[in-house]
C-alpha cells in the first residue's frame, strides 16, 4: 500500500508485474535479455538516487535562481533571439496538454488540432513574408539558412554559396559547418559586395535587417543572383515585416529566420523555430513538413501532412533533407501569437522597437565620443561605438546590472549592441544611458590622466 | 467504452468555403477588429525611409481574443494525444510527459533568460548542462557529450561530421565515402549520410532480424566511413551479434554510430558505451520523457567515445576550478557550430529534472518495465497477428498484418479501425522490411488495464477482418473526419488559405 | 456547423460500475500505485500519542500521475464553456475571461502570500484592494467598498447585517423585521433575508416588468428593514420608477439594497449611487470577468453609502498619509468579521486587471455593447417567441416558450434542443413570474456572427416546435449525455462513490 | 483596420455596431435608454483610461513585486491558510479552460465533467473525513463554521451555540457576526469547559488539532454534545486526517474546515474553499450544492446537482443556506490534488509536518528562555513562549527576513506560532532558530543591563 516503485511515473504494482511475467512465461525480464552480452548486462550506473517531485523542484528552483533573467533589470541584448512580449493567451493555448502531448500528425483522423493549427501558421507567415510556401517549421534560424543553402544548391546545381558578413554570426557559422558535409564552399563578403560574387553562385544570402541592424537594399542583390542563376536567400526577421517591404516584394526565392520573437521564450536559445518559406515553383525541392488541405471521405474539409515524397521516411538518402521531429509547437505557438496580435498588434510592436531604438540612439549619441557604428538607416537595433572596447564597456555596464551584447563576433567592427522592443522600459533606457555616461566619462578621464 | 463526444463546438456563425471542423482563422477574420496587447510607436513609421516601408499588403486576419482562445481550444481538442491515451507509436516512445518538468521548464531563470548572456550571469544553466552531459555520459557508458542537436536526425549528421574530421585527421576522409545502414534503418540514417556527401550503402536484415553479419562484412572496405546501427533496431530486437559488427566495422577502420532512438529499452540494462558504439545520440523526447509538441521540440544530445571528443560542436560547457561554469574556447579540431547556441535548453531542462526524479533506479525500473510491457502485449497479440521476427523483443514490437491483407484488410485499416476503438494507432508500414508493418510500443507508463484493452481491441479487430472486413476498411467511423484523400492533397497543393481579394 | 467529435476517450481497459463517460477515480484505483510527489516524515507516526491516531481506513484512490492528467482532461472536455462557445445564461454574464487576468493572479507576488504577513510585506497587495475599492465607489457612486463577500449572497447577507447595524444605532431594530423583495427577484435575495432573522414580504411585478409601485406602497411600514432590489431587474429592464421606488422605502425608514447582479448593463450608464441605492454589491465574476471557475470562486465586493461605512466589515484597507497602506484599528460600529480574511483575493486581483485593462472608455463601452447585443437578439426572435415583457432591454431579455408549450414543447425542451445546435442554452425558469421563461443574455464579447448563429438556431427550434415538436423533446442527442433523470438522483441520493470492500 | 474599440475584448467593429442598430431600428443606444432618469444618465465616473495587455502586466508586476511571497525567506505562518507543495499537475488540469470558464452545472448534459469532479471531491473528503456527505464547497472555513452552527439551530431547534475559544479566532469572529442575522447566542469557552456548557445548546463547536497545533481528545465532547441533544461540531484540517483518527470516528456530527491546503494557492486568503461534512441523517439541513450519481435517458451513468430542494434558487427565504456562486473550482483542485498525492502522499505530507514542528520545538525549546506553551501533544504548529511580547518577537524576526505570526488573537495566550508543513526547509529552520537564539539573547542582555 505504499509506493514501492523507483518510477514515480510507473502504474505497474508487483502484482501487475507478476502477471505480465507469468503471461510471457518466465520468471525475471532478464530471461529475455539473452542477446545482451553479459559482462555488458545491467551495469552500476553511477547516477545519483531519485527524488521526489518536492525535492526537484526545490533543487531546480535554486538552480534557476543562479541565472538573471532578463526582466531582472535593464536589458539590451537581441540579435535572433528577443525579448518580446508573450501576449497571455499564448501559452494557454499553444500548450493545452493536446498539442503538446500529440506527435507528428501521422494519423489525420485523430490529429486535425495540429494539422490545421500549422496550416494556419503556414499560411500567416507566407502572407507576412509575402512568400508562396512556408514550411511548417526547421530547428532555428540558423539550420534554416544553412538549409536554404543546400536547396539552393539543388536547384542550381552549382556548390559556391556566398554569404553576406552581416547575416548573423551564428548563422553563418552554422552554415559553414553544415557546408563540410557536402563539401560546398561558402564565401563570406560584406553585404555591399554581395551582388559583385553572384557568378557561379547558388545563392546569394543577404539579412536585413542585418545583424548589426541596418537596413539594406535587397533588391538589387537578388538582381545580381537572378542574372546569374543564382537564387536569393534573404535572412529576415518576422517583426521586421510588419513595417518592412517583405522578402517576396524584394526578390527573395528563399525567405528564411528565426521565429522566436513570435511569441517563444527566449529560454536561453531553444528551441525555437526556423522560418522557412519559398516561391511556388521550389516547393518540391523544400526541405521539412508541409501541410496541405484536402477533404475526407465525407467531404469534410481536412488537413494532412503532404508532399511528402521529398521526405526522409519516404525518400531516405534521396530526400531533401533528414529533418524528422521538428519545432512544430512553436509553429503552433507562432500562429496563436499572430493570431491575437494581428496586423495592428504586430505593427505595434515593431513600432515599439523601432521608435524606442531611435530615441535611445539620440541620447546615446549626445554623449561625447559615442557614435552610432553604422552609416545607414537602422531598424531596432544599432552599434555603438565609443573608446571603449565593446566587450569591455559591455563587462562595465553588467557591473551595474545592466545587460547588453558586444559585437556579434563581426572580426572588424567593435562596439556594444543594443536591441529595442516594445518591452525597453523607460527606466531602463535611463540606465543605459546613465551608466554609459557614467563609464565612458571615466574612461575618458583615465585616457587625459595616463 | 470506446470513443464519445464531448462540448467542442466550432466558432458558431462563421461560415467555412467549405464543410469544415472549425473555420480557419482566414475565415474568422472581420476587418477592423483588433486586441490591445501592444499598442503605440508611431513615430517608427517616419524613421524608416521611404523605400523600405512595406508596400504589400499585410492582410493577416483580424480577431479578437474570445475568438482565438475558442479557435485553438477547439483545435486542440480535435488532436489526441498523451494526455487523452494510450499512443503506442512505435519508436517514438510516447511514454508520459511529466507536468513538473513543464513547471521547471517554464521558470523565469529558464525561461527569460538569453544564449548571449555571459556566462555569469546563467551558472544555474550552464551546470544544470554540464550535469546532464555528466548523467548522460554515464548512463551511455560514453566520455563526452553534445546537448546541441535539436532531434536524432540533427545528432545523426552532426555525428557524421564528426565521423568526416576523424578521418579527416587520419588522412582517410577522401577516400571513405561510404556509409552503411541495415535495410530496417530509420529514413532519417541514409538521409543524414547523404546531406553529409556520403554514399549509401544497404545491408539486408537476417532471418532473426539481426543486420546480416555476412553481408556486412562483404560490403565492408577502406571506403567505408562507418555503420549506422539502431539498437534495440526498429524491429524492437537486441543486435544478437552486436560485438562482432562492431569489430568488424572497427576493423575496417570505418567507426559506428548508434541511433539511440530506442534507448528506452537500454536505460541500466547495458550502455552502448560498452557495447561497441563510438557514439550514440538520445531522443530526450522519447527516451525522457520531454513532450513531442505536435512533432517537436525535441533534442538530440550526442554522446561521444574520446576520440570523437575533439571534434564536437562549439560552444563547449566548461567546469573551472572554482566551481564555476562557462562556455570554453573553441576547441581547435571542432567541426564548429551546428545551430545558434546551446541546444533546445528548455527541452533538456525537462530532460533534467525527468532523470533527476527518476534517479539510476527509476530509470532501470523504467527500462524493465517498457520490455515487460512490450513482451506482454505481444504475448496477448501474437495469435491474431503475424509475428514479424519471432524472438523475445526488448521495448517494442513489429507485428505483420500480412495474414488480415489477404483478408483484404491493409495495415492501415487495422490502424484506421483502432482509431474508432478509442485507440491511437501504432507505427505503420515501418520498418520497411516488414510487409503491412504494426509496430507498437506500449511504453512503461500504460497501465496493464490499458495494455489489455488495447490488446482486446487488436483482436478484435483481427477477428472482424475475418468476418466483416469491409467494416475494418471504412474505419474511422468515430473519429473527427473519415479517411483523408492524401493523393489529391499532393497532387493538387493546397498550402495555405486563399484570401478573398 | 454544430457539435463535432473529439478525440477525448475515458481511460481504456478500466471497467466502470455501469456503463459511463469516464470512470470514477476510484474505479481506476489499483492498490499499491502511487506516485511521488512529497515522501519522508515517517517519524512522525511516533511523535503522535497512540490514542490519536486514524485508526479508520483510508480508501483513498491509488492511481499514478499519468492516469489522473487523462482523468481530469477527459472530464474537462466534456464540459462546455465560455472557452468552447456562447454561454447566454441570463443573469449570469458569461463574457469572455481574458487570460491576462489569470496569469497576473498567479505571480508569486500575489498567489504565495499569506492573509497573516504583516502589512509592510503586502504593500502591493494592499494598494491594489485599497485602489480597486476606489475604482468601485467611483464606478457606482457610492462612498465606500468592503471587498469581502465571497460572492453576491455573501454580500446581500452583510448588507442585512449592515441594515440590521443601522436601525439598531437608530433603536429601530426591535420593530424592523421586514424585508420587501419583488417577486421577480433572485432566490439569493429572499435566503438572505431569512439568514438575518428577517421575514420576507413578496410585491408584485406591474404589467411593465416594474415592482408595482402601488403594491410597494402597500407593504411598507415602519416595520420595514429595506428593500432589495436588482437594476436592471431580472427581466433585464430597467426599473422605470426607480426613484419613487427608493423614495417610499426611504420615507418608510428603510433602506435600498441593489443587488448588482446585472452591473453589466451600467457601466458608465448610470451610477447606482445616484438613483437611490443605499448600497450595492458586484458580482465581479459576472461584471468584470472574472472566470466563473465551475460555479465559483467570484467576489462580491459591496459598495455603500456613508451612512453604512462604519457598519462595514473588519478588517479595512486604510492608506496613511506617508503613501503606506495598512489594515486599520477594527471600526467601533463594524459588524465585525464576515470571512476569515480579506475577500477572494485571487479573483480581486482578476478584476483589477481587467477594469485597469478597458478604463472608463472600454468599460462604458462594454455596456454599451451588451445593451446592443441583447436589442438586437431581441429583435431576431420576437417573432419566434413570447417576450416576457416588451419595451427595450437592457443587458439582457426574458423570452416565454408559452407558445411552444402549446405545441408540446417546454422551455427545458428547447434548451435542450439548444445543445444539439452547438450552444450552452440560457437560464431557463428564472425569473420565476414568466412562465417558460428563457433569459438570454449574450455579453458583448460574442461575434455578431455568433448571435445571428445563436438567433437562426433558436427560429429553427421555434419551427420545429410547430412542425416535429417530439424531435425537440429529444433532444439532446448530440451532448456526451441524453437527459438526465434527476427525479430519481433526489429520491434514491447516491453522494459519493461506493468502494467494494 | 486599427483597434478603435475602447474595449479590447469586444469583438464589434464599428460596421457591426450600425447593422444591430439598424435591425434594431434606432440610431444610438441612448434610445434604449429611456428608463435612466437623464441627470443620471452616462455620468462622467473618474476613472483612468484604459490600457494595454503589455502595460497592464507591468503595471501589476509591480504591484506584485512589492509583496514578500512566502518562497522569498524562512516562512513560518499558516494556521487555516498554509503553504503546501502543489502537484505540478493539478494546476494544469484544475485550470483548463472548460472547468474554469463554466458556471454552475444547470445543465449537466454538458456539464458533466464539472459534476463528475465534484461528486469525485465529495466523495474524496468524505472518505478522508469518514463523515457521510460532503457538499460541493462553502466559502472558505470560517463561513463553513458558521453555517454548521445555523444547521445545528436548524437541527435543535435551540438558539444558544458554545464554541471552544481554541478553534481559529477568524472562525470564531465569523461564526459571532454571522449570529447577529438570526440573534443566536454564541459562548466562547474554554475547549476543555466544551462539554461542560453543552446543556440546552444546539451545537458544541471543537477544533482539532486546535488553533495552537494542540492534539484536542474530541470524543467526550462529542459524547456531551449528544447526551444533551446538541450536536457535535468538528473544525478539522485537511492533512491532519491522513494521521489522526478523523470526525466521523470521533462521533461529529458535522465536519467543517478550510481546505486551502489541498492544492490550492495561499492568495492572501481567498479564493479558498470551505469544506463541510455531515451525517447522513441531517443531509437534507446542509447547506451548499450536492452532486449525485444518476442515469441518462440511455442508461449512461452521469452526474447531477441534487436535493436542490433546500436551496435558494427553489426554496428561497426557506433555503439551508443564500449560498449560490461557491467556490466549486476548489473543490475540483482539491479533487485532482488528492488523487495526485493519493494516501501515500497526503500522509507524507502531513507527517513531514508533524516531524518538522517537532524537531524545531526541540531546538527552539533548547534556547534559554524558550518554552512550548501549551502542555499537551501538538501536530504540525506550536505556539513558542519567550520572555518577549509574542507580537515583538515577531516584528524582531520580521526585520530578519523571517516571517512568523504572534498569538492568532487568543486574548490571553501569547507567544509566536510556528507552522511547519513539508515546505519547511532544512535551511529556513536554521535561520528561525538562530534569529531566535540572538534576539532573545539580546532581549535577555538587556533586561541585564537594566
Ligand atoms: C529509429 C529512429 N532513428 C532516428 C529518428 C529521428 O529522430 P528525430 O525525429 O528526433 O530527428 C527516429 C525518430 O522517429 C527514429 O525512430
Ligand atoms: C440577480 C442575482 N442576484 C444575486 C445572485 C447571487 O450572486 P452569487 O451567485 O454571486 O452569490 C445572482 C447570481 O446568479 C443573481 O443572478
Amino acid at each position: 500500500m505504499s509506493g514501492t516503485n523507483s518510477n514515480p511515473y510507473s502504474p505497474h504494482t508487483d502484482a501487475d508485474r507478476a502477471a505480465m511475467l507469468k503471461r510471457v512465461g518466465i520468471k525475471s525480464v532478464d530471461e529475455l535479455l539473452t542477446a545482451i552480452p553479459r559482462d555488458a548486462l545491467r551495469p552500476r550506473l553511477g547516477l545519483p538516487t531519485g527524488m521526489s517531485e518536492i525535492e526537484v523542484q526545490v533543487h531546480l528552483e535554486s538552480l534557476a535562481a543562479k541565472n538573471r533573467p532578463a526582466a531582472a533589470g535593464p536589458f539590451f541584448i537581441g540579435g535572433p533571439v528577443q525579448r518580446r512580449y508573450i501576449p497571455a493567451a499564448v501559452p494557454v493555448l499553444a500548450l493545452r496538454g493536446e498539442f503538446l502531448t500529440a506527435y507528428t500528425p501521422y494519423q489525420p483522423e485523430v490529429s486535425q488540432g495540429t494539422l490545421q493549427a500549422v496550416f494556419e501558421y503556414q499560411s500567416l507567415l507566407s502572407e507576412l513574408l509575402a512568400m508562396d510556401v512556408v514550411n511548417s517549421s526547421m530547428y532555428d534560424g540558423s539550420t534554416a539558412v544553412a538549409e536554404a543553402a543546400f536547396m539552393a544548391v539543388r536547384a542550381t546545381g552549382r556548390k559556391k554559396v556566398v554569404i553576406a558578413r552581416e547575416v548573423y554570426y551564428q548563422f553563418r557559422a552554422t552554415l559553414e559547418t553544415y557546408a563540410k558535409g557536402p563539401d560546398l564552399e561558402v564565401f563570406a563578403v560584406p553585404t555591399d559586395q554581395l551582388a559583385a560574387n553572384a557568378g557561379g553562385s547558388a545563392c546569394l544570402i543577404v539579412q536585413h535587417p542585418d545583424s548589426f541592424g541596418a537596413l539594406v537594399d535587397v533588391r538589387p542583390i537578388a538582381e545580381a543572383a537572378h542574372a546569374s542563376g543564382a537564387l536569393c536567400v534573404q535572412v529576415t526577421e518576422p517583426h521586421a515585416n510588419a513595417l518592412l517591404e517583405p522578402p517576396g516584394a524584394l526578390g527573395a526565392d528563399i525567405a528564411v529566420g528565426e521565429g522566436q520573437p513570435l511569441g517563444i521564450p527566449m529560454s536561453l536559445g531553444g528551441p525555437h523555430l526556423g522560418i522557412f518559406a519559398t516561391r511556388e515553383a521550389l516547393v518540391r525541392q523544400m526541405p521539412g513538413r508541409i501541410v496541405g488541405e484536402t477533404r475526407d471521405a465525407r467531404g469534410t474539409r481536412g488537413f494532412v501532412n503532404t508532399l511528402q515524397t521529398r521526405e526522409q521516411h519516404i525518400r531516405r538518402e534521396k530526400a531533401t533533407s533528414n529533418i524528422c521531429t521538428n519545432e512544430a509547437l512553436a509553429a503552433i505557438t507562432a500562429a496563436a501569437y499572430l493570431a491575437l496580435m494581428g496586423p495592428t498588434g504586430l505593427r505595434a510592436a515593431a513600432r515599439n522597437g523601432v521608435a524606442k531604438a531611435h530615441a535611445l540612439a539620440s541620447r546615446l549619441t549626445a554623449i561625447p565620443g559615442c557614435a552610432i557604428a553604422m552609416d545607414g538607416p537602422f531598424f531596432d537595433r544599432f552599434q555603438l561605438r565609443t573608446q571603449m572596447r565593446g566587450r569591455e564597456l559591455k563587462h562595465a555596464l553588467a557591473k551595474e546590472n545592466v545587460l547588453v551584447d558586444d559585437g556579434l563576433h563581426h572580426e572588424d567592427r567593435d562596439g556594444i549592441l543594443i536591441q529595442c522592443t516594445e518591452m525597453t522600459g523607460e527606466e531602463e533606457a535611463n540606465a543605459l544611458v546613465s551608466a554609459v555616461q557614467r563609464i565612458t566619462a571615466g574612461a575618458r578621464e583615465a585616457v587625459a590622466a595616463r | 467504452m470506446t470513443a464519445i463526444r464531448t462540448q467542442v463546438v466550432p466558432e458558431s456563425g462563421v461560415k467555412t468555403a467549405v464543410p469544415a471542423l472549425e473555420p480557419l482563422l482566414s475565415e474568422i477574420h472581420q476587418a477592423g477588429r483588433a486586441g490591445r496587447h501592444v499598442r503605440g510607436g508611431e513615430e517608427a513609421d517616419t524613421l524608416i525611409p521611404q523605400q523600405f516601408r512595406r508596400r504589400a499588403s499585410l492582410d493577416l486576419p483580424e480577431i479578437t481574443e474570445p475568438q482565438v482562445v475558442r479557435h485553438f481550444t477547439h483545435l486542440a481538442q480535435l488532436n489526441y494525444a498523451v494526455d487523452t491515451g494510450m499512443y503506442p507509436l512505435g519508436s517514438c516512445t510516447m511514454k508520459y510527459n511529466p507536468k513538473v518538468n513543464d513547471r521547471i521548464a517554464s521558470l523565469a531563470g529558464f525561461a527569460d533568460i538569453h544564449p548571449r548572456q555571459d556566462d555569469d550571469t546563467i551558472q544555474g544553466a550552464l551546470r544544470l548542462m554540464f550535469e546532464l552531459q555528466d548523467l548522460l555520459a554515464k548512463l551511455t557508458g560514453m566520455d563526452a557529450v553534445t546537448l546541441q542537436p535539436a532531434a536524432g536526425a540533427h545528432a545523426e549528421f552532426t555525428a557524421l561530421l564528426l565521423f568526416k574530421a576523424h578521418h579527416s585527421k587520419r588522412g582517410d576522409d577522401a577516400k571513405r565515402r561510404r556509409v552503411i545502414v541495415p535495410d530496417s534503418a530509420h529514413g532519417t540514417n541514409p538521409a543524414s549520410a547523404a546531406m553529409s556527401g556520403y554514399a549509401v550503402t544497404t545491408v539486408k536484415s537476417d532471418a532473426r532480424g539481426n543486420i546480416d553479419l555476412t553481408s556486412l562484412k562483404a560490403a565492408l572496405g577502406d571506403d567505408v566511413v562507418g555503420l549506422m546501427l539502431t539498437n534495440p533496431n526498429t524491429l524492437g530486437l537486441f543486435e544478437e551479434h552486436l560485438r562482432e559488427v562492431c569489430d568488424a566495422v572497427h576493423q575496417a577502420g570505418g567507426l559506428v554510430y548508434g541511433d539511440g532512438a530506442n534507448m528506452n529499452a537500454l536505460l541500466g540494462v547495458a550502455r552502448p558505451g560498452d557495447l561497441g558504439f563510438d557514439c550514440i545520440h538520445i531522443n530526450v523526447h522519447k527516451t525522457f520523457s520531454t513532450p513531442h509538441g505536435a512533432g517537436g521540440p525535441g533534442a538530440g544530445p550526442l554522446c561521444v567515445k574520446a576520440k570523437l571528443e575533439p571534434f564536437l560542436p562549439h560552444p563547449r560547457i566548461t567546469k573551472d576550478s572554482d566551481g564555476s561554469y562557462r562556455r570554453g574556447p573553441t576547441p581547435p579540431e571542432s567541426i564548429g557550430r551546428i545551430r545558434s547556441f546551446f541546444g533546445n535548453f528548455g527541452v533538456l531542462v525537462r530532460a533534467y529534472t525527468y532523470m533527476t526524479t527518476l534517479g539510476e533506479e527509476g530509470l532501470a525500473e523504467a527500462s524493465n518495465d517498457a520490455i515487460l510491457a512490450a513482451n506482454y502485449l505481444l504475448a496477448l497479440l501474437r495469435d491474431s497477428y503475424d509475428v514479424a521476427f519471432d524472438r523475445p523483443c526488448m521495448h517494442e514490437f513489429v507485428l505483420s498484418a500480412s495474414r488480415q491483407k489477404k483478408q483484404g484488410v491493409s495495415g492501415l485499416d487495422v490502424a484506421k479501425a483502432l482509431i474508432d476503438e478509442g485507440f491511437h494507432p501504432p507505427t505503420v508500414y515501418f520498418p520497411l522490411i516488414v510487409p503491412e508493418a504494426l509496430m507498437i510500443e506500449p511504453t512503461e507508463t500504460e497501465p496493464r488495464e490499458t495494455l489489455d484493452a488495447f490488446a482486446a481491441a487488436m483482436n478484435r479487430i483481427a477477428e472482424r477482418a475475418k468476418t466483416d472486413p469491409s467494416s475494418v476498411k471504412a474505419a474511422p467511423q468515430h473519429a473527427p473526419l473519415a479517411r483523408l484523400d492524401e493523393v489529391s492533397a499532393a497532387r493538387y497543393p493546397k498550402l495555405k488559405w486563399l484570401r478573398p481579394t
